[in-house]
């Protein structure tokens, strides 16, 4: 197989299974529900083999990055470019999709419409690929848009809730209304450009109108809103915590991150007039930081906490990013992209696990979607010691302690934060850790709470999670731990993807 | 000062901006955010096919605009899709009576 | 050689670690098999640190990391090996008396694997050369005295005493962050004797920066004024864990990187004033609430930060020395005490010093053990205690500001009258309360007996000890004295013979005092005061409070209102809009 | 200057469309709105567009529009707005007056070397096929999203086997 062959198919892979996985699921749902009266459903077994598949693709691609650098393809006139962070993003929503396939296969089992779930997921994975790999500043937004679909719908997948279908109808109504003002700075760009290449692809001249300084900033609040800042962020709580909790898991792993990388990707297209991008990051992220802390404080949902969490990781994220764009340092923006992997894995370890005790709670609370409490969680270490051992382990990454993934990441970031060597961006460095500090207070009394042994009158009555499950827990806790203690293993990974941001706004 | 042609649509697809932005502050009935939504759509295809005209490219822009009318009225069929089921669950379409998911 | 010395190094942390996973693995073990693989461990990894000792000079292991997180280099020198036999030994000493404290509890294997954890942990911080991995050993020993606090989390104090510990010492963690930080982000590098050699190269202000942060570190960590209110609160864990991480091990962590770094800042203009000031107000303020509480064990814990504020103190005149000298002997009679107080808590169930009395009769072994703690931490001659705080003493007066220098004398004084207060209070004078207490066990009487061994001889390795840091830390200066030299210096020294008379005070005080009523009387206000942690608490509890209440009402801009959330929205662009229009930017 | 009054046309079809408190007078106005937007698409010479924009914007969202107030009903939405009717005013002006300042007036654009074609087809079918197959995913993803949406979940508890 070709690298151009692989690449191609890492795209359209998902893009034309994601109606089979559908049609043939509805299809197997019918003819068994008639002829045996059990139903059957392989639709999570063809999302399974699908994500199996692209793994090849995958690896293909990634051996010919490595090997020859970044390669890109064309369809139609439009070309695809996979570059460090294509690279990066396609491991991460391909390594997070094929976690939450095999997650949800208990999880998701014998709901109604299980077909169209992974047909979404899978279409989604596809999707977040395309939109990081496009070079065209339209076909961005369409990719963008197209990606955008599809947690619409899986937000408001449990719509006999009501909870559910007013986080879908936020979500959907805030997000429409960004995708409009990004549109219209696509639109600004092209007027004034008659060109909509990215990433140096085509040697255009950025003429110095001020309409391309509106489009910068209506890139940033258009795109911001996807990538919850604030003070954009407020679909972001009740979408991610009403979605299926794999759903949330990709929602917050994979999806916010990616539309910070549209932002980026645009404004890197007109870089040379908006050159302060990064300075409206980095004041952006320091209102994550410290609102997504805040009130997280005083959440009683464990998922709406996290969601909350998920808005100051993405202030870290944005602070390392902002760093790059303002003063060209690659550690920003590499602890940034380092920071995308291990919040993907800590954040999708972490709601997959809540996900799980809900599921689990089912049969005792007679509601498997009930949201799960903070109490809920009273004493679980002793019906589930491994859960709970990951979770603590998933929760303790996210607060930033050593030696777990997630505090390898920020200390990246700040020591580029440091290097800057200017007393406001140091006074922002020990901001955000001392945020990460705040952040300790609600995560600590969830472990407390764990391995209390007083359990919840739930616990006892509670299902038990399945072997699949337990796997993928396994599986993720063992990568927070393993990248906490070899964080140097990622830099061939984070490292192409920060110069790609460093070449855009510091000219290499 | 003479307005030209671009300028004159340039005001329209302002005025249409405005003017769906404002409604979507103002406005409580999902429905009518659908029409509010739509009608800063129209401001921005405008736009395009503006920019388009400016630029020589007008065929570019038109595949563009079509592009762009296709994925919006596909948003406004998936808004409305969710009004109806609110309508069913909460009988009202008052973003104030699914403001339930709070602080 | 250098191969069996890294294996040595890397199994005095790995052998803790290693047993802490063997320990989760077994967590459905039978108990007396948890008990036993614990003690294993910890004994093993104790050996292997004793046998570091003699190894000469320093010796680095270097495992490749990378990038801007450093190689994960150890090396062995004299201030890190007599921490990690501390805190092995220490810990072994624990886990021993730990056997029989804890027998019958649940979640066993929770409770050991944590100690082991925090023991290897504890290693890795005082052997690593790398000050991004002393970073990050410093924040696993928090997460394990966190962990251990609220062991007995269905109790909410001491899962409030956990979290209050834990957010404490993490504020102290951002100031270590903060100084490594920006040593990296000047020199572009984080091994420790690297930095050291490069010292010149670094701005004044950067150096100040880091000193400020190390020191900050070092007093959230070492629970110096103001910093020190998790101590206290921390009591609530079990007394093994006191003993080991509240007084002999984790504690001493801030005073060990001051004085690791003390070479690298004493040039800082004000570091040094910063760092006696915090030792003599600590010093004082925490001996006064010692003498005012009534739980036996915060009465120890205030003793402790009083002891710590000793080593800050010594630190600041200058006497790395004298510091780590009393860091010993502190370690071994604080374990000692703890560990009595433990015998006494576990056999009659309370804390409470007024319901006790007259325990002597009834434990004559604790007893014995507990007043020789006592002794030590009153600083009578022979005893550990007095050597080392003559040594700070002596340094303070010759080096340090005399205001200074008198604080710690009538600090002295003041430990001495609380140490007999407690003494008194627990096991002598006639028992006010009708008390049946269990029999000690004799691993219980085994742990107390090696520590007060340890208490009546550790001065005796003074001479040895600054031979040892002489030849092992290139970057200090020290005068090594042998045992005569030094009992000559100190019998000569005539301001001893004074504090030996303050402290002879502090005992008579207690003794005059508690006869005469009405002089209690006329102090309650402060005594009151005092026993309300002289106001500390309080502005813990207004910082917290103000924290919740914003986050409480921050959470009214999620109002859950389409309409607002894409107010929201615009506004964020226009507020952007504005920036740009006004030029600011 | 004709066309101002095409202009200004929209202006008030745009302004009654979310002014009207009917919803079905709101969805007529949209399409009044729509169809004075496609002739102004079509004097700026995109006359493909400018159908599509008819038949789709006025047509088929105006029929989706009344078939989806017909199933909620059609109502009188006479509620008072949440946000101040003046601090939206206000900050729809700032934004629209900081914007303009910004964007008018536009100069005619001087790219009359753009060697890209001017064929709409071509455009559309070969150098941005990519955008026309993501149309397509898009329309199959939002089948599915409507299909899921009008499932009927309460059969969920009848076909569990468990």
């Amino acid at each position: 197989m070709t690298a151009d062959f692989a690449f191609k198919s890492l795209l359209l892979l998902p893009v034309i299974a994601f109606p089979f996985i559908y049609l043939i699921g509805r299809a197997s749902v019918r003819l068994s529900t008639r002829n045996t009266g059990t139903q059957r459903n392989p639709a999570k077994w063809i999302a399974l083999f699908v994500m199996l598949l692209l793994v090849m693709p995958l690896v293909i691609v990634v051996k010919q990055f490595t090997a020859q650098g970044p390669f890109s393809t064309f369809i139609g006139s439009i070309e695809l470019k996979m570059d460090g962070v294509g690279i990066l993003m396609s491991i991460v929503v391909v390594l997070m999709s094929l976690a939450v396939v095999l997650f949800s296969d208990h999880y998701m089992s014998h709901e109604v419409g299980e077909e169209k779930y992974y047909a979404l997921l899978v279409c989604m994975t596809g999707m977040v690929m395309g939109m990081v790999t496009s070079t065209d500043l339209f076909n961005l937004w369409v990719w963008f848009e197209a990606m955008a679909i599809t947690p619409y719908i899986l937000v408001a997948f449990y719509h006999d809730r009501a909870p559910a279908l007013e986080a879908g109808v936020k979500y959907l109504f805030q997000s429409a209304a960004g995708t409009m003002l990004v549109l219209f700075g696509i639109i600004l760009v092209f007027m004034h450009t008659g060109s909509l290449c990215l990433g140096g692809s085509c040697a255009i001249e950025i003429p110095k109108e001020p309409a391309l300084v509106v489009a910068g900033l209506l890139f940033i609040t258009g795109f911001g809103v996807k990538a919850a800042l604030v003070p954009m962020h407020t679909w972001l709580p009740d979408a991610h915590s009403q979605a299926p909790s794999g759903v949330s898991a990709i929602l917050s792993g994979v999806v916010i991150e990616a539309a910070l990388i549209a932002m980026i990707r645009a404004l890197d297209m007109i870089s040379p007039v908006f050159t302060n991008a990064g300075t409206f990051l980095i004041i952006l992220s320091v209102g994550n930081i410290i609102l997504g802390n805040l009130l997280a404080l005083r959440q009683t949902q464990v998922k709406r906490m996290l969601a909350f969490s998920s808005i100051s990781h993405m202030g870290y994220i944005v602070l390392g990013i902002g760093i790059t764009m303002s003063y060209g340092l690659i550690n920003g923006a590499q602890g940034s992209f380092f920071h995308i992997v291990t919040h993907a894995l800590m954040k999708g370890l972490s709601f997959m696990i809540v996900g799980a005790l809900m599921h689990a709670y089912g049969n005792s609370k007679g509601d498997a979607h009930a949201p799960l409490e903070i109490s809920d969680l009273n004493g679980v270490a002793s019906r589930f010691p491994g859960l709970a051992f990951a979770l603590s382990i998933g929760l303790l990454s996210l607060a930033g302690i050593p030696p777990l993934a997630g505090f390898m990441s920020k200390w990246q970031i700040f020591v580029a934060g440091f290097e800057t060597g200017n007393p406001a961006m140091i006074g922002v460095v020990i901001f955000a850790a001392l945020n990460s500090v705040l952040s300790l207070a609600y995560y600590a009394p969830l472990i407390n709470r764990m391995y209390r042994q007083k359990p919840t009158p739930y616990l006892a009555k509670a299902g038990r999670i399945a072997f699949s499950m337990n796997m993928v827990f396994f599986a993720l806790g063992i990568l927070i731990i393993v990248v906490g203690v070899m964080p140097g293993t990622w830099n061939w990974l984070t490292n192409p993807a920060a110069q790609i941001i460093q070449k855009a706004f510091w000219g290499g | 000062m003479t307005l030209t042609f671009p300028d004159l649509v340039l005001i329209a697809v302002m005025a249409l901006f405005g003017i769906g932005l404002y409604a979507l502050l103002t406005i409580r009935n999902l429905i009518r955010i659908i029409v509010a939504l739509q009608v800063l759509v129209k401001g921005v295809i405008l736009l395009i096919i503006l920019a388009g005209y400016l630029t020589n490219q007008i065929g570019m822009a038109q595949s563009m605009a079509l592009t762009v009318i296709v994925a919006d009225t596909i948003v406004a069929v998936l808004g409305m899709a969710l009004a109806v089921q609110i309508m069913r669950k909460k009988k009202s379409l008052d973003t104030s009576d699914i403001a339930e998911l709070k602080r | 050689m250098d191969a069996i010395f890294s294996y040595l190094v890397s199994s005095t942390i790995g052998l803790p670690w290693l047993g802490s996973l063997v320990l989760v693995i077994l967590a459905r073990a039978n108990e007396k098999t948890q008990h036993w693989i614990a003690f294993l461990f910890s004994l093993l990894s104790t050996i292997c640190a004793i046998s570091l000792i003699s190894f000469n000079g320093p010796a680095a292991v270097i495992f490749p990391g990378g990038g801007v997180f450093g190689d994960i280099s150890l090396m062995a020198d004299g201030l890190g090996i007599m921490l990690s036999v501390i805190a092995t030994g220490i810990g072994c000493i624990s886990i021993l008396f730990s056997t029989a404290y804890m027998k019958g509890e649940k979640q066993l294997s929770r409770y050991y694997s944590l100690m082991l954890f925090f023991i290897g942990a504890m290693v890795g911080l005082v052997l690593s050369s790398n000050l991004f991995y002393t970073f990050v050993f410093w924040e696993i020993t928090a997460v394990c005295s966190y962990a251990l606090i609220s062991f007995y989390n269905d109790d909410p104090k001491a899962v409030r005493g956990g979290m209050k510990a834990f957010i404490i010492t993490q504020l102290g963690g951002v100031g270590l962050l903060v100084g490594s930080l920006i040593l990296y982000g000047t020199l572009h590098t984080l091994h420790i004797p690297t930095i050291m050699l490069k010292l010149t190269n670094i701005p004044p202000g950067v150096l100040s920066l880091a000193g400020f942060g190390f020191l900050i570190a070092a007093v959230a960590k070492s629970a110096q004024v103001p910093l020190h209110t998790w101590l206290p609160d921390a009591m609530e864990a079990p007394t093994p864990i006191s003993a080991l991480i509240h007084a002999a091990t984790m504690v001493n962590a801030g005073v060990y990187l001051l004085a690791r770094f003390y070479p690298a800042f004493y040039t800082v203009p004000g570091w040094k004033d910063a760092i006696i000031m915090i030792g003599a107000i600590t010093a004082i303020l925490s001996a006064i609430m010692a003498a005012t509480a009534y739980d036996l064990k915060r009465v120890l814990a205030y003793s402790t930060i009083s002891q710590l504020a000793y080593m800050v103190y010594a630190v600041g005149v200058g006497d790395i020395f004298a510091s780590q000298f009393h860091l010993l002997s502190h370690a071994l009679f604080k374990a000692l005490l703890f560990l009595a107080a433990g015998a006494v808590i576990h056999s009659i169930g309370t804390r409470d010093m007024r319901l006790m009395g007259g325990l002597g009769r009834k434990m004559p072994f604790v007893r014995s053990m507990f007043i020789i703690g006592a002794l030590g931490l009153a600083g009578i001659p022979f005893f550990n205690g007095f050597w080392s705080k003559d040594a700070i003493l002596a340094a303070g007066f010759s080096h340090g500001p005399m205001w200074a220098y008198l604080i710690m004398l009538i600090t002295t004084g003041i430990t001495a009258y609380y140490t007999t207060r407690c003494v008194w209070m627990v096991f002598l004078g006639e028992p006010r309360t009708e008390i049946h207490p269990h029999p000690v066990s004799p691993v219980m009487k085994a742990s107390l007996f090696i520590l007060s061994i340890g208490t009546l001889t550790s001065w005796g390795m003074g001479g040895r000890l600054a031979e040892f840091f002489e030849h092992s830390l290139p970057f200090h200066h020290f005068h090594p004295l042998s045992i005569a030299e030094r009992f000559a210096e100190v019998f000569t020294f005539p301001m001893t013979y004074g504090t030996l008379l303050v402290i002879a005070t502090g005992m008579v005080v207690y003794l005059y005092i508690k006869r005469v009523r009405g002089v209690v009387h006329d102090f309650r206000g402060i005594i009151q005061f005092a026993e309300n942690g002289l106001g500390f608490d309080a502005l813990n509890a207004v910082v917290s409070q103000v924290t919740i209440y914003t986050a409480e009402a921050l959470r009214y801009t999620q109002t859950g209102v389409l309409n607002w959330n894409i107010f929201g929205m615009l506004l964020g662009m226009i507020a952007m809009l504005g920036l740009i229009e006004m030029g600011g930017l | 200057m004709w066309q101002l009054f095409i202009v200004i046309g929209i202006c008030i079809a745009g302004f009654q469309a979310i002014e009207s408190k009917r919803l079905s007078h709101s969805a007529l106005w949209l399409a009044l709105t729509s169809a004075l937007t496609s002739w102004l698409m079509y004097l700026l010479g995109a006359v493909e567009a400018a159908v599509i924009e008819l038949s789709v914007g006025a047509g088929v969202v105006t029929i989706l529009l009344v078939f989806a107030i017909n199933i909620v009903g059609d109502q009188k939405d006479e509620s008072k707005p949440l946000v101040p009717k003046y601090l939206a005013m206000f900050i729809i002006l700032t934004a629209l007056v900081m914007l303009g300042s910004m964007l008018i007036p536009i100069q005619q654009a001087d790219f009359l070397t753009v060697t890209s074609t001017s064929v709409f087809a071509k455009s559309m079918w070969e150098e941005r096929i990519l955008d026309t197959m993501l149309q397509i995913v898009l329309l199959f993803a939002s089948v599915l999203g409507v299909l899921s949406l009008m499932e009927d979940r309460s059969n969920e508890k009848k076909d569990q086997s468990s």
